[in-house]
């Protein structure tokens, strides 16, 4: 039913605006895989190995986060909105850095990249700020706001001892890319258990 | 003799992909005088004011929101202004929430493709959704109705498709010219224009009994 | 001559649920000597080297993880090493992280009900999600197809419908007996098998103008 009349808007619903979240959220992840697979079009098996670096080394990382059903089904509303804002929040710098990144990155298929890195960090934003919304209007005394430093920031860098030649480049580029798809799955994941639980 | 400006109207807002959206209005009568018209909106019923961020895009009397301006988490007032040196107007509010005032652009592709199957003669009407609309995510679900006439008939006769994307056509007047267009819909919102009209040349082909 | 064996390759990893997991892998040659193959595993970043827990439940040439060895958004390094009395081989590492590799059972309870709507003849197919799939805590979303096509007919009609569990067709020729089949996707993994065939007679309805 249209929310807004000749008179007024309603509110849109918490139910309606995790509908929408969980919309952009999917749009994240297939559109951060959609990068990963243009980048892993076109790299030498060899340089692909090298590629394979642990992604415990993101710099979310830290984020406790749950790592199966059982542990994802015990965390309250709030808990889990609260982790999915801490991840989107975490992305801001890293993505703005891929967008300049994705510019002079030595790929032949950086322009594709370049889109898809402007649309994944103002996706991301939008995101953040639709999760915002939703935990106000659940927490509007505002005690959810959570202090950031649960994540180390993120340095520049993946902390590894980066070169500035072109393989670096593309090494840490596909390293940051490769932790923000986990990373939007996950949020895809709490975002789209929300929903569900919210109808 | 000149007055203050007539009450401007603010006719309807629309999105053509939940990403974007414009609005247009309709000015009052100008009083005789130069009168400057300006699009203010709040967000959520808050009181802080903004203005039209862009008047030239959705071209005359109109205002476009591009993506950073565009919400789906809040609802939006808007009014229009009217202003001339002996005063000034203010339109009704429309109130706005961008997921409920889509109306995508035509489908695209539209082939319509003569066949039979068991000896039963049918068209095959087959269509893209419209480009700027994301349905591969689930962004926009999209609803299709298709319509069909004989080149020199009058009446088009309509066939609701759902989400399908394409539409098996069956009965048709061998050896007629048929025209054929496609048009759709989101969930929530506003039928898109008709397609182009795709022609087709329906065969001499022989009735078999069904 | 007796030789160590061929190097095995691990071919897929497939989560039905993404809660357990099961790999396959295909032995190189066994050298003419009896061969056994190891699966071991490490987890993201630690230099921890662990063995598969169960050999049996996935079959022949398989390791199964049950819940407690699996967890999500780790990526598990998982290599399988073939011995036998003149030596050993291992295969190439295989890099698994269990969010990617989900693979869900076909769809259930395909029913399939001609009806009409003001006037207008369709068919509602319904369907029912995989047992194992978790969908109802939301741990699971999937997305469904479905193909139809008269009995004598050659081409599947492909739809895609979505999250919806249920889809409607019109269009469908009265009189002919129709196949449908129905599988599914979660949001970011693999299609199942298409389900079981269900039939059904579309009756001699009056086709009535739109």
């Amino acid at each position: 039913q249209p929310l807004c009349g000749a008179g007024s808007c309603q509110p849109i619903l918490v139910t309606d605006l995790l509908d929408r979240a969980a919309k952009v959220s999917h749009r994240l992840h297939a559109l951060s895989t959609a990068a990963s697979n243009d980048l892993n079009n076109h790299f030498a098996p060899a340089l692909k190995l090298v590629m394979m670096r642990p992604l415990s080394l993101c710099h979310t990382s830290s984020l406790n986060t749950p790592e199966d059903k059982e542990q994802v089904l015990q965390l309250s509303q709030e808990d889990l909105l609260t982790m999915v804002a801490l991840l989107l929040k975490s992305w801001g710098t890293p993505l703005l850095y891929l967008v300049k990144e994705a510019q002079e990155l030595p790929h032949p298929a950086n322009d594709a990249l370049l889109w898809k890195m402007a649309e994944l960090s103002q996706q991301t934003e939008n995101l953040a700020r639709g999760i915002d919304k939703i935990l106000n209007k659940l927490d509007p005394t505002g005690f959810h706001s959570f202090s950031t430093d649960l994540i180390s920031p993120w340095s520049g860098g993946p902390g590894l001892e980066m070169g500035s030649d072109k393989k670096s480049h593309l090494l840490n580029f596909h390293f940051l890319l490769s932790c923000f798809r986990r990373d939007s799955n996950k949020i895809d994941s709490f975002v789209k258990l929300l929903r569900c639980r919210a109808t | 003799g000149q007055t203050p400006p007539g009450r401007p109207v603010i006719t309807e807002c629309r999105s053509p992909e939940k990403e974007t959206f414009t609005c247009w209005w309709v000015p009052g009568s100008s009083g005789g005088l130069t009168t400057k018209y300006s699009l203010h909106y709040k967000i959520d019923g808050s009181q802080e004011n903004y203005e039209c961020p862009d008047y030239k895009t959705g071209g005359q009397n109109s205002c476009y929101f591009n993506k950073s301006y565009t919400s789906v988490w809040n609802t939006y007032t808007i009014t229009v202004i009217a202003t001339n040196n002996l005063g000034s107007n203010i339109s009704e509010p429309l109130y706005v929430d961008v997921a409920y005032i889509v109306q995508p652009h035509q489908p695209e592709n539209i082939t319509a493709e003569f066949t039979t199957l068991d000896q039963k003669p049918y068209l095959m009407v087959k269509w893209d959704p419209p480009k700027k609309a994301d349905t591969k995510s689930g962004w926009m679900t999209l609803q299709y109705e298709l319509r069909i006439k004989p080149e020199k008939g009058l009446i088009w006769e309509n066939h609701f498709a759902g989400n399908q994307k394409q539409f098996n056509i069956y009965s048709l007047i061998p050896g007629e010219v048929y025209l054929v267009e496609v048009h759709c819909k989101p969930d929530h919102g506003y039928w898109s224009e008709w397609s182009h009209t795709t022609y087709v040349q329906i065969p001499h082909y022989m009735r078999v009994r069904d």
